[in-house]
């Protein structure tokens, strides 16, 4: 349950709005649909999942909060890239006025082209992929950064986070995953590592097979540049892998920072590694652990999904929820053309994750979405930049693996 | 009689040590049917491999209407002029009888009306017209034999090598066939056959090749043969006189 | 460099020698059934399941996880065999391929369905061990791992060599229809088969889980490597299976090192490539006359 | 043979017209399945060619596909020109590697389980190396750009539902029609009989290399043209989508299970394995167990194969063919 003293809040002001208008008061007429696309099974099941309840989650909160009656509509994309186009199709058939999805890239833009001809409008929940918005799609809205965005406000943590330390770093090593994410980090890595002017040297780029499950060449290769941060992009399986390694080869660099990717802030990650994880920084977008309404969204997710992390994955799935009960309560109808001139209009100030109001530019993309930095502590992650949310302070250097 | 219609020149071949064919030399004339015999193991189907151009010899030469073919694939021996016939039948079996009997005309015409043509008479000349249409799976053994044999004859050959054809056949169902081979000799085709039945060579062929340990060890007709001291030794026994 | 290249190289031996022991199980199957086993790498990932949870809820060490693995995937692979496969054996093989597709994608499932999708990571003070020899500092799973398989390979070529189930197995490999003629119980062999190649799999399986992280979807990877192990090997060859399994395990150790890590795969496959034209039937294979 | 042949056409006839006449009435989500269901009937026709014609059991068509829809996509998107031209230089190429695949395995002697397993080591040698190519995109992919509202679906082969649902309709006319005419053709002759036995077909004269390598070169351009229409219906083109073995298995799936070999197998075969992929999804979806999909379409394969060994189309011939008995 959310606490009275959020009432002012974003939720709860979108519930007392949809008791101003009955045209779509929960009681006077039947729920709107709203269609999820996620890849729920398949190799991409694990994200697909943790996005599902994050999806739950939102639409839980809107109907606590009294919001407009949804009723949301589920199609699992089963991780292949053509079903994107079909599951839009489907869930439109089932009378959804509005989508969410479809978490990678592939899947979105599949599932763009459909909403494009069915002119029904889909919030993007998570995929990174610049093209996205970049295609001229009418009709899709992104709420999460592109990997060109979220690697300038990553790299921008990761400036201030090294600027004043001592020993300062002059060298840097990066771990990629050759992945269409990764390739897309590295991408806008190198580009913006200049444009920023970071005083650290990158030595060495290595690549390494997105499916590879032994990274030992990998970590020693990049252990003998000597660099004295690692920069890793990721995906959590082989952040694992690339911690293991290091503790097993005694390497111990200043920092491992961490531009935006998965792993570090995920649960397997801490569990797996226990306290070696500690000290693993990564730049992500996240939710605003100041924000006491999030902090109760954060204990309640915990509450009803034992064993699972409120994360980003979760964390913009439930606040796709939002921008849709946003949009219809202003929209004040089930037509996907005025929910998609709602959205057009998003504006909300209070939201979960870190950043700016929710607002779309006219190429759909929401240009407000905060980074934070992100430390492993104690087998949990603990936001220690930017200022005005850390709630701690950065450990620099890491303490050497051998002396935990 | 002009230059013989195929040559094998010296013809060796080993598998491992032991050597099938040991510098094997025989000339075949233009038509009339000569039968190779010889005791199991004594290179008869290894010799047709080596002709056919399914098995390289390890030394040697086969000319064929003068040209050297030694070492030509299958296929190319086939389209030359010689056409074979397995020991153990090979029918396709997603194929009718009639479209067996295409592929063979497939070498000389590209177009399936003239090879069905080709193909029916194939058929009829060796007695399967009827069971054109069957599917090969439910052909008798003779049947079966015959569609081997017609497959053959639709590739127009000049040359027929025909391994035990006979073999299997009850003695009505082989001189049926021997019949058959009599007409197509007349025709003017050159048939060597392997067989083991003497009965069969005795009436069937006009000369008589046998083989021993990869080596040619008597040739003639086969009144000759059946009297030649080394052959009743190695290969038919005690009793000469015996009618096989 | 030549100590961290020797390091290398001793890990891709060791891991290599785990993918010799998956390669064994898929070419006993081959070599007894003539069975292309599609679903292998499935068969790994459910021994990797039993890893992981003999670790962390009975807190078993991966050597003995194996066997409990080795036990239980034996009696898989036999009923499979009996229950389902053996009526496969006479149709043609892209059937067959079709039914281990569908075997494959019913293993994935279960995983899927009943352990969720998350990452199943073998935590503790073991998986960040390391033990010295000499100069080498070699992973403690991964030598463990290593160790155990190769037991089990050793274990499995005195069986074949000296019990007379599996000499009557090996008669069956050679001669099909001849071993029936002398009575042996074909069918019953082929289980037998079935079970050994699918216990290899799952004890291969159960070493690797503290090396690997335990998912649903690994199995076609595994397949994969298993078969680019034995037919660089020689598919029905326990010998070829061992030396293809180090040999691919050198070559991606050292197409890392050398060359560029993501192309590691790639020169496996290249390897596969190269012993395929240049001798068929594998470096141990028999040579098809 | 005869009822086979009667019945393909009446039914084919009957489905092709049926879909085409009944286009405006479909609603999106039909159309989009049927859509899938008409493409990879396609490229089950391919693979029937090399695989139930010629009797090679290839496991990486999906390279054919890849190049084919790499090759439209970085021709229009890379330099501007027509997707046509992208065809016309993405078949042979991909014509030529399958004419590659074919001459290695024929000059190698590698058969059977090796020839797949040939066709999948050379298929995931170059997914690799695409992943690793920057010219390509990498593993970062392709993305298409949206179309201009002025957009010509002929010109740019590209377009809404209805043009996809159009081409894929086309291409399985066309590959069936194409498969039915080979299948009486004189190459069709020479593909089955080296495919029954090739040592018999060579002795009466059949070149089995010429037409090995033929049937592989004219299924890879098959496969490419599949791709490039794969390609543009995803709007984006990944090495992992386009070369994966995933692909690869979801191809040949059909036309065994359809029934290998014969014309309207693999036709029958996309008709029930596209939405079965389809129903199972939804059936793990209601059942909220997440590995039900998987389970589910694993099962009917098994079940299908189990129960009908010859495939699906025979099947139903055998069917018709009992009842026309009885009456």
């Amino acid at each position: 349950m959310i606490s009275h003293n959020a009432g002012r809040r974003a939720i709860l002001a979108a519930g007392a709005a949809s008791l101003a208008l009955p045209a779509i008061g929960r009681a006077q007429s039947a729920p709107v649909k709203v269609g999820v696309l996620l890849p729920t099974s398949g190799i991409l099941a694990y994200s697909g999942q943790v996005a599902a309840r994050g999806i739950q989650l939102g639409a839980a909160l809107g109907r606590g909060a009294g919001g407009p009656a949804i009723e949301i509509v589920n199609y699992d994309t089963q991780s292949k890239p053509d079903t994107g186009r079909l599951g839009v199709e489907s869930l439109v058939r089932d009378g959804c006025s509005v989508l969410i999805g479809a978490w990678d890239s592939a899947a979105t833009i599949s599932a763009a082209q459909a909403c494009e001809a069915a002119k029904v409008p889909i919030v993007v929940n998570i995929a990174s992929a610049p093209q996205i918005t970049e295609q001229g799609f009418t009709q899709l809205f992104r709420n999460f950064t592109p990997a060109g965005v979220l690697i300038r406000a990553a790299v921008q943590r990761i400036k201030e986070a090294t600027d004043s330390r001592s020993p300062r770093p002059a060298t840097a090593v990066v771990l990629y995953a050759n992945d269409t994410f990764g390739n897309a980090i590295l991408g806008a890595l190198d580009k913006i590592w200049a444009q920023l002017e970071v005083p650290i040297k990158i030595l060495d780029r290595i690549g390494y097979d997105e499916k590879a499950r032994d990274l030992s060449v990998e970590v020693a290769k990049a252990r003998a540049t000597g660099a004295d941060i690692l920069l890793p992009i990721t995906r959590v399986n082989d952040a694992i892998s690339i911690v293991r390694e290091m503790v097993k080869q005694k390497w111990n660099p200043q920092a491992i920072m961490s531009p935006g990717s998965p792993g570090p802030y995920e649960k397997s990650f801490t569990d797996a590694l226990g306290k070696y994880a500690d000290d693993y920084m990564v730049s992500v977008p996240w939710y605003d652990p100041r924000n006491p309404t999030t902090r109760a969204l954060v204990a309640r997710f915990e509450r009803e999904n034992p064993g699972q992390r409120f994360e980003l994955n979760a964390g913009f799935s439930c606040e796709a929820v939002q921008i849709v009960l946003d949009a219809l309560i202003r929209a004040r109808s089930a037509d996907p053309a005025a929910i998609h001139a709602a959205l057009r209009t998003t504006n909300i100030a209070d939201h979960p994750m870190y950043g700016g109001p929710i607002q779309f530019d006219a190429k759909g993309q929401n240009n407000n979405i905060g980074c934070v930095l992100l430390q492993d502590r104690d087998g949990a992650p603990l936001v220690v930049g930017p200022a005005e949310v850390a709630m701690g302070e950065v450990r620099y250097p890491l303490v050497p693996f051998d002396k935990r | 009689m002009s230059a013989p219609l195929l040559q094998l020149l010296g013809i060796s071949r080993r598998f491992g040590g032991v050597a099938a064919l040991d510098g094997l030399d025989l000339d075949l004339p233009q038509g009339g049917i000569t039968a190779l015999v010889g005791p199991n193991g004594a290179g008869k189907t290894t010799c047709f491999s080596i002709i056919a151009g399914a098995l390289s010899p390890t030394s040697g030469q086969v000319k064929f209407a003068g040209e050297t073919i030694t070492g030509l694939p299958p296929e190319s021996v086939c389209r030359r002029g010689i056409a074979r016939t397995f020991q153990v039948v090979r029918p396709m079996r997603d194929l009718s009888v009639l479209e067996n009997a295409m592929i063979g005309a497939f070498g000389w015409t590209r177009h399936v009306a003239t090879a069905r043509l080709a193909a029916a008479d194939a058929l009829a000349m060796v007695g399967l017209t009827a069971k054109a249409n069957a599917a090969v799976g439910h052909l008798t053994l003779p049947d079966r034999k015959m569609l081997e044999l017609a497959r053959a004859l639709s590739t127009r050959p000049r040359l027929l090598l025909l391994d035990e054809v006979m073999a299997g056949l009850r003695p009505t169902e082989a001189d049926a066939v021997v019949a058959v081979l009599r007409r197509l000799a007349a025709g003017g085709l050159t048939i060597l056959l392997v067989e083991h039945v003497m009965r069969i060579v005795m009436q069937a062929a006009t000369r008589v090749v046998v083989l021993h340990h990869g080596a040619l060890i008597a040739d003639g007709t086969p009144a000759q043969v059946v009297q030649d001291p080394r052959v009743i030794e190695s290969y038919l026994g005690a009793s000469p006189t015996d009618p096989p | 460099m030549l100590l961290s290249w020797l390091n290398i190289l001793a890990g891709g031996v060791l891991i290599g020698i785990v993918y010799a022991l998956i390669g064994s199980g898929l070419t006993i199957m081959f070599g007894v059934m003539r069975v292309v086993n599609f679903a292998h790498g499935e068969m790994v990932v459910a021994g990797m399941y039993m890893g992981y949870f003999a670790h962390s809820l009975l807190g078993l060490p991966a050597p003995l996880a194996a066997i409990i693995a080795a036990v239980v995937m034996f009696a898989f692979g036999y009923l499979l065999q009996r229950l389902l496969v053996e009526k496969f054996m006479a149709r043609p093989q892209h059937i067959q391929f079709i039914l281990f597709i569908g075997i494959a994608l019913v293993i994935t499932g279960l995983h899927l369905a009943i352990f969720g999708p998350d990452a199943h990571a073998v935590d503790g003070p073991i998986t960040f061990a390391t033990i010295s020899l000499g100069p080498l500092s070699l992973d403690l799973v991964r030598v463990q791992a290593a160790g155990g398989a190769a037991v089990l390979i050793l274990s499995l070529v005195l069986f074949l060599r000296l019990a007379p189930l599996g000499q009557a197995m090996r008669a069956a490999a050679d001669n099909r229809t001849g071993s029936l003629v002398i009575g042996l119980n074909v069918p019953r062999i082929c289980a037998l088969a079935s079970g050994i190649g699918a216990a290899c799999a799952g004890a291969a399986g159960a070493l690797i889980s503290p090396v690997f992280d335990t998912e649903p979807y690994l199995g076609l990877e595994f397949t994969l490597i298993a078969f680019v192990t034995v037919i660089v090997g020689g598919l029905g060859s326990l010998a070829g299976a061992l030396v293809g399994g180090v040999l691919i395990g050198l070559a991606e150790a050292s197409a890392a090192l050398a060359i560029d890590p993501q192309l590691k795969t790639a020169f496996s496959y290249g390897l596969l490539l190269l012993v395929l034209l240049l001798r068929p039937r594998g470096l141990f294979g028999a040579d098809a006359g | 043979m005869q009822v086979d042949r009667r019945l393909g056409w009446i039914a084919g006839a009957a489905l092709f017209a049926g879909c085409a006449i009944a286009a405006p009435w479909l609603d999106g989500f039909t159309m989009s399945l049927l859509t899938l269901v008409f493409l990879f009937a396609w490229f089950g026709q391919a693979s029937n060619l090399a695989m139930g014609f010629t009797g090679q059991l290839s496991l990486g068509h999906a390279l054919f596909a890849g190049l084919g829809g790499y090759a439209v996509v970085i021709i229009t998107t890379r330099y501007g020109l027509s997707p046509w031209f992208g065809l016309l230089i993405g078949m042979p190429i991909a014509a030529a590697a399958g004419a590659a695949i074919g001459w290695l395995a024929f000059r190698f002697g590698v058969r059977d389980v090796y020839f797949a397993l040939l066709a999948i080591a050379v298929a995931e040698m170059m997914r690799v190396i695409f992943s690793n190519w920057n010219f390509v995109g990498g593993t970062g992919g392709i993305f298409l750009p949206a179309l201009s509202p002025t957009n010509e679906p002929l010109r740019t082969l590209r377009g809404g539902a209805l043009f996809y649902y159009a081409a894929a309709l086309f291409l399985a006319t066309a590959g069936t029609a194409l498969l039915a005419w080979l299948r009486g053709a004189r190459i069709g002759y020479l593909w089955r009989a080296l495919r029954d036995d090739e040592a018999a077909a060579r002795a009466l004269g059949v070149r089995a290399p010429l037409h090995k390598i033929l049937a592989c070169a004219i299924s890879a351009a098959m496969t490419a043209l599949g791709g490039a229409l794969y390609a543009h219906l995803n709007g984006v083109i990944f090495p992992d989508s386009m070369m994966g073995m995933a692909l690869s298995i979801q191809i040949i799936i059909g036309p065994i299970l359809g029934g290998l070999g014969t014309v309207f197998g693999p036709l029958v075969g996309a008709l029930v394995v596209v939405p079965l992929g389809e129903i199972s999804g939804t059936l793990g979806q209601s059942l909220g167990i997440s590995g039900m999909n998987s389970i589910g379409y694993g099962l009917a394969l098994i079940l299908l194969i189990g129960l009908l060994p010859g495939g699906l189309w025979p099947a139903i011939v055998a069917g018709v063919q009992s009842l026309w008995r009885r009456r």
